[in-house]
């Protein structure tokens, strides 16, 4: 199976709409009042977490699909979506540690969107190791299903207790009930950026859901192979 | 009648847990000794000066509850892994959701009264005084662990055949469980600090809506588990 | 409307990752008959079983069990259905009278004391009622679960290898029941390697190797020399399926 | 380390992660790739 039409368009528009992306934020956009030039690490840190939320909604919707019509091909878009939404995961806390180095002054700060981000980053992983010490194929994808299942209920009631734990941040501008609340010039290069890593990670889970197909045609295969052996 | 049976069926799970553990007796004394181990580590490490671990004597308190409970979740489908039990609960008729809540309501109970025993313990050696905040203490302990012991159960019964189970379910379940950690750890702290139930309103209404949603997808999750 | 047969299913399926357990099997069991399922380690014996008791769920193929669809009907199979394995499926901090009331209220039946006492009784266990089924000998176990049976009354009995490791009062007891259970009607369908005890206690013989039904025999006149000569040459090595066979089938041409 | 050195760090973090995953990704299906067609072509042979 090579890439297919889908993949290959998709993979040109991401690299087009990252590249512009890049530009707005890093060029065009004009640096912060108050934080400067370093508040351009936000064009990255936002879009890719919404990313992966986006991302971990697919392997929910995959995963309830798979356990009610038993489907394969829900099941390897919900481990592609899993596992691109555990790399976007991972860039938002790289970018967030980084962010908040230069505005705080350390790596580290237990500040209420980058609790979450790491929560959200430790359950999927979980996720993954789950899938992988499953001897069985059919045992790993249902219960890395019913696993994405409760990490998706999970994930609103852990919005709601570390925002009241503590927010040291700002509110996150983007997400908060009001809708966006920041002036228009900081707002269209974030959202291109947006689309950019969106497109981007679909890209990716498209690929990714192509190579689990041939995972599970090889594993058919062999089934095969033994029963004439 | 349908009902009947239901809670007929749950409740014989549970009496089995029950009957099989004041039996064995393995889970709750490992659950005791290592609760007592816990606490004592505590003092050692954080050294004797009380006034630093009283501010920090919530979250110890939780610590010593959330690890003590976890090792008796890890046990929870002991009895059933030793001579194919397992494979009886496929072949009995009738819902899954009975034996899920029977299970749960055994490692409720077990969680429960080693809490029964941690408190006094912990109030002895931090010298606490609880008395005043115990009628809240208990209702935040019962939240908090019926929370923990929900996803507990569920991904005990999941993990429950896999090589590394002992690492998979604590790896799986605190991540899931931060809200009833942070509730637990904060309502306490308020009840500790004399504010009482109400004081420590919105955290209690997290806690009781964690438990909520969970009662019921658990439930439901539990027959996919169980399938072979 | 009385169904002929208890068990009717065709291309039975079941793979592990990519491992084929079981490979398009069908298989027929009427009332009131015993079929034994032959076969070496790893032929698919246990996994059938397991797929008819609706253990498992198949990954292809079906059929019905006491006429009640094999993966939809599940509930109302599992009512009517029996299983006797060789890990006896009992708690071992529990006593035989509580395994039994433990097992019965599971399986929907309200389990009364002398219900219990009298199926004690029945298999010889009444003495040892309370005391831990750790203390019980493997024989004493066997008798506990065909004293479980006793209280289910299954229509339809399930065997996995349940002789190894038997004493011979136990052998009879079971041969015994599953007589009783045939003579009132019922059907088993018994897994296992030992071919004198199969001879003893089947009417049919399926012969399973590679996952794949290779022979099917009738008992009629057969021998028990006879039986292991077949087994010898379609389970043990890979003799050529004997096709001209004289092969009586419930109805069916059995697939080669 | 300057406004702008966080931002190269940032965003170099980042696309090091996205490359190294693509690379990663295409890597995995050339493998399974092979794999698939060794498989396929075994089947192959053995049919006629």
């Amino acid at each position: 199976m090579g890439p297919t039409r889908v993949g290959r368009t998709l993979g040109a528009l991401a690299g087009l709409c990252v590249a512009v992306g890049l530009y707005l934020g890093l060029v065009a956009a004009p640096p912060d009042a108050t934080q400067g030039e370093v508040q351009r690490i936000m064009y990255l840190h936002v879009p890719s977490i919404l990313t992966a939320y986006a991302a971990f909604t697919a392997t929910f919707v995959a995963s309830a699909l798979y356990l009610w019509r038993r489907d394969a091909r829900a099941d390897a878009v919900a481990v592609s979506s899993a596992e691109v939404g555990v790399v976007f995961t991972g860039i938002a806390l790289a970018t967030g540690s980084i962010w908040g180095k230069s505005t705080w002054g350390v790596w580290w700060t237990w500040d209420a969107r980058l609790t979450l981000t790491a929560i959200l980053f430790t359950i999927y992983v979980g996720y993954l190791m789950l899938r992988a010490f499953a001897e069985e194929p059919q045992a790993a994808a249902r219960y890395g299903a019913v696993l994405a299942i409760l990490g998706f209920f999970d994930i609103p009631l852990n919005h709601l207790a570390v925002q009241w734990w503590r927010t040291l941040h700002q509110p996150s501008s983007l997400i908060r009930p009001g809708g966006p609340s920041i002036d228009p010039a900081l707002l269209v290069p974030l959202l291109v950026n947006l689309a950019g890593l969106l497109l981007l990670c679909g890209y990716y889970v498209v690929e990714r859901t192509r190579l689990e197909q041939m995972r599970q045609r090889a594993m058919a295969l062999r089934l095969m192979r033994g029963r004439r052996g | 009648m349908a009902v009947a049976e239901v809670m007929r069926r749950t409740w014989a799970m549970t009496w089995k847990d029950v009957r099989v553990e004041l039996r064995a007796r393995e889970r709750m004394n490992a659950m005791l000794f290592f609760a007592a181990l816990i606490l004592f580590i505590f003092n050692f490490a954080l050294g004797p000066d009380l006034s630093k671990l009283r501010e920090a004597a919530p979250g110890l308190l939780w610590l010593a509850f959330l690890f003590t409970g976890m090792l008796g979740l890890g046990r929870s489908f002991q009895a059933e892994r030793e001579n194919g039990c397992f494979e009886e609960l496929l072949l009995t008729p009738g819902d899954r959701e009975s034996l899920y809540f029977g299970k749960l309501a055994g490692n409720i109970l077990f969680m429960v009264m080693a809490e029964a025993l941690i408190l006094p313990l912990f109030a002895i050696l931090y010298n606490l005084e609880i008395w005043s905040a115990l009628p809240g203490l208990f209702v935040v302990a019962l939240l908090g662990t019926v929370g923990f012991s929900t996803i507990g159960t569920l991904l005990a019964a999941m993990t429950a055949h896999l090589r590394a189970r002992e690492v998979m379910l604590p790896l799986l379940l605190f991540p899931l469980t931060v809200p009833v950690i942070l509730g637990s750890v904060k309502a306490t702290e308020a009840l500790l600090s004399g504010a009482g139930l109400a004081g420590a309103g919105h955290w209690v209404k997290l806690l009781g809506g964690f438990d909520v949603v969970f009662l019921v997808v658990c439930p439901l999750a539990f027959e996919f588990v169980l399938e072979e | 409307m009385e169904i002929r047969l208890a068990v009717e299913v065709e291309g039975l399926t079941k793979v592990f990752g990519s491992t084929l357990a079981l490979d398009g099997v069908d298989l027929c069991a009427a009332r009131g008959e015993v079929v034994a399922l032959l076969g070496p380690n790893g032929a698919g014996k246990t996994t059938l079983l397991k797929l008819l008791s609706t253990a498992l769920k198949p990954t292809a193929g079906g059929g019905r069990i006491l006429g009640e669809d094999l993966v939809k009907g599940r509930d109302s199979i599992r009512r009517r259905i029996g299983m006797i394995s060789h890990n006896h499926h009992l708690y071992e901090e529990l006593t035989a009278a509580e395994n039994l009331r433990f097992a019965a209220t599971m399986h929907g039946i309200r389990p009364d004391r002398d219900g219990i006492r009298k199926a004690l009784g029945e298999v010889g266990l009444d003495p040892q009622a309370d005391l831990k089924v750790r203390t019980y000998s493997t024989g004493m176990k066997r008798r506990l679960v065909i004293g479980k049976m006793l209280l289910f009354d299954p229509e339809l009995l399930f065997l996995d290898e349940p002789h190894n490791t038997l004493d011979q009062a136990a052998v009879a007891l079971l041969n015994g029941y599953v007589a009783s259970v045939r003579a009132r009607g019922g059907s088993a369908i018994v897994a296992t390697h030992n071919l004198s005890r199969a001879y003893d206690m089947a009417d049919r013989f399926v012969l399973l190797r590679d996952g794949a039904v290779t022979r099917r025999v009738d008992k009629d006149r057969l021998t028990v020399d006879q039986l292991r000569e077949i087994y010898a040459r379609h389970a043990e090595n890979d003799g050529g399926s004997d096709a001209a066979g004289p092969v009586r089938e419930a109805g069916r041409r059995a697939p080669a | 380390m300057g406004s702008w050195g966080f931002i190269g760090l940032a965003y170099g973090v980042a696309a090091a992660a996205l490359v190294g995953y693509l690379f990663s990704l295409r890597g995995r299906l050339r493998d399974a790739g092979a794999a698939l067609s060794a498989l396929e072509g075994e089947g192959g042979r053995k049919k006629s």
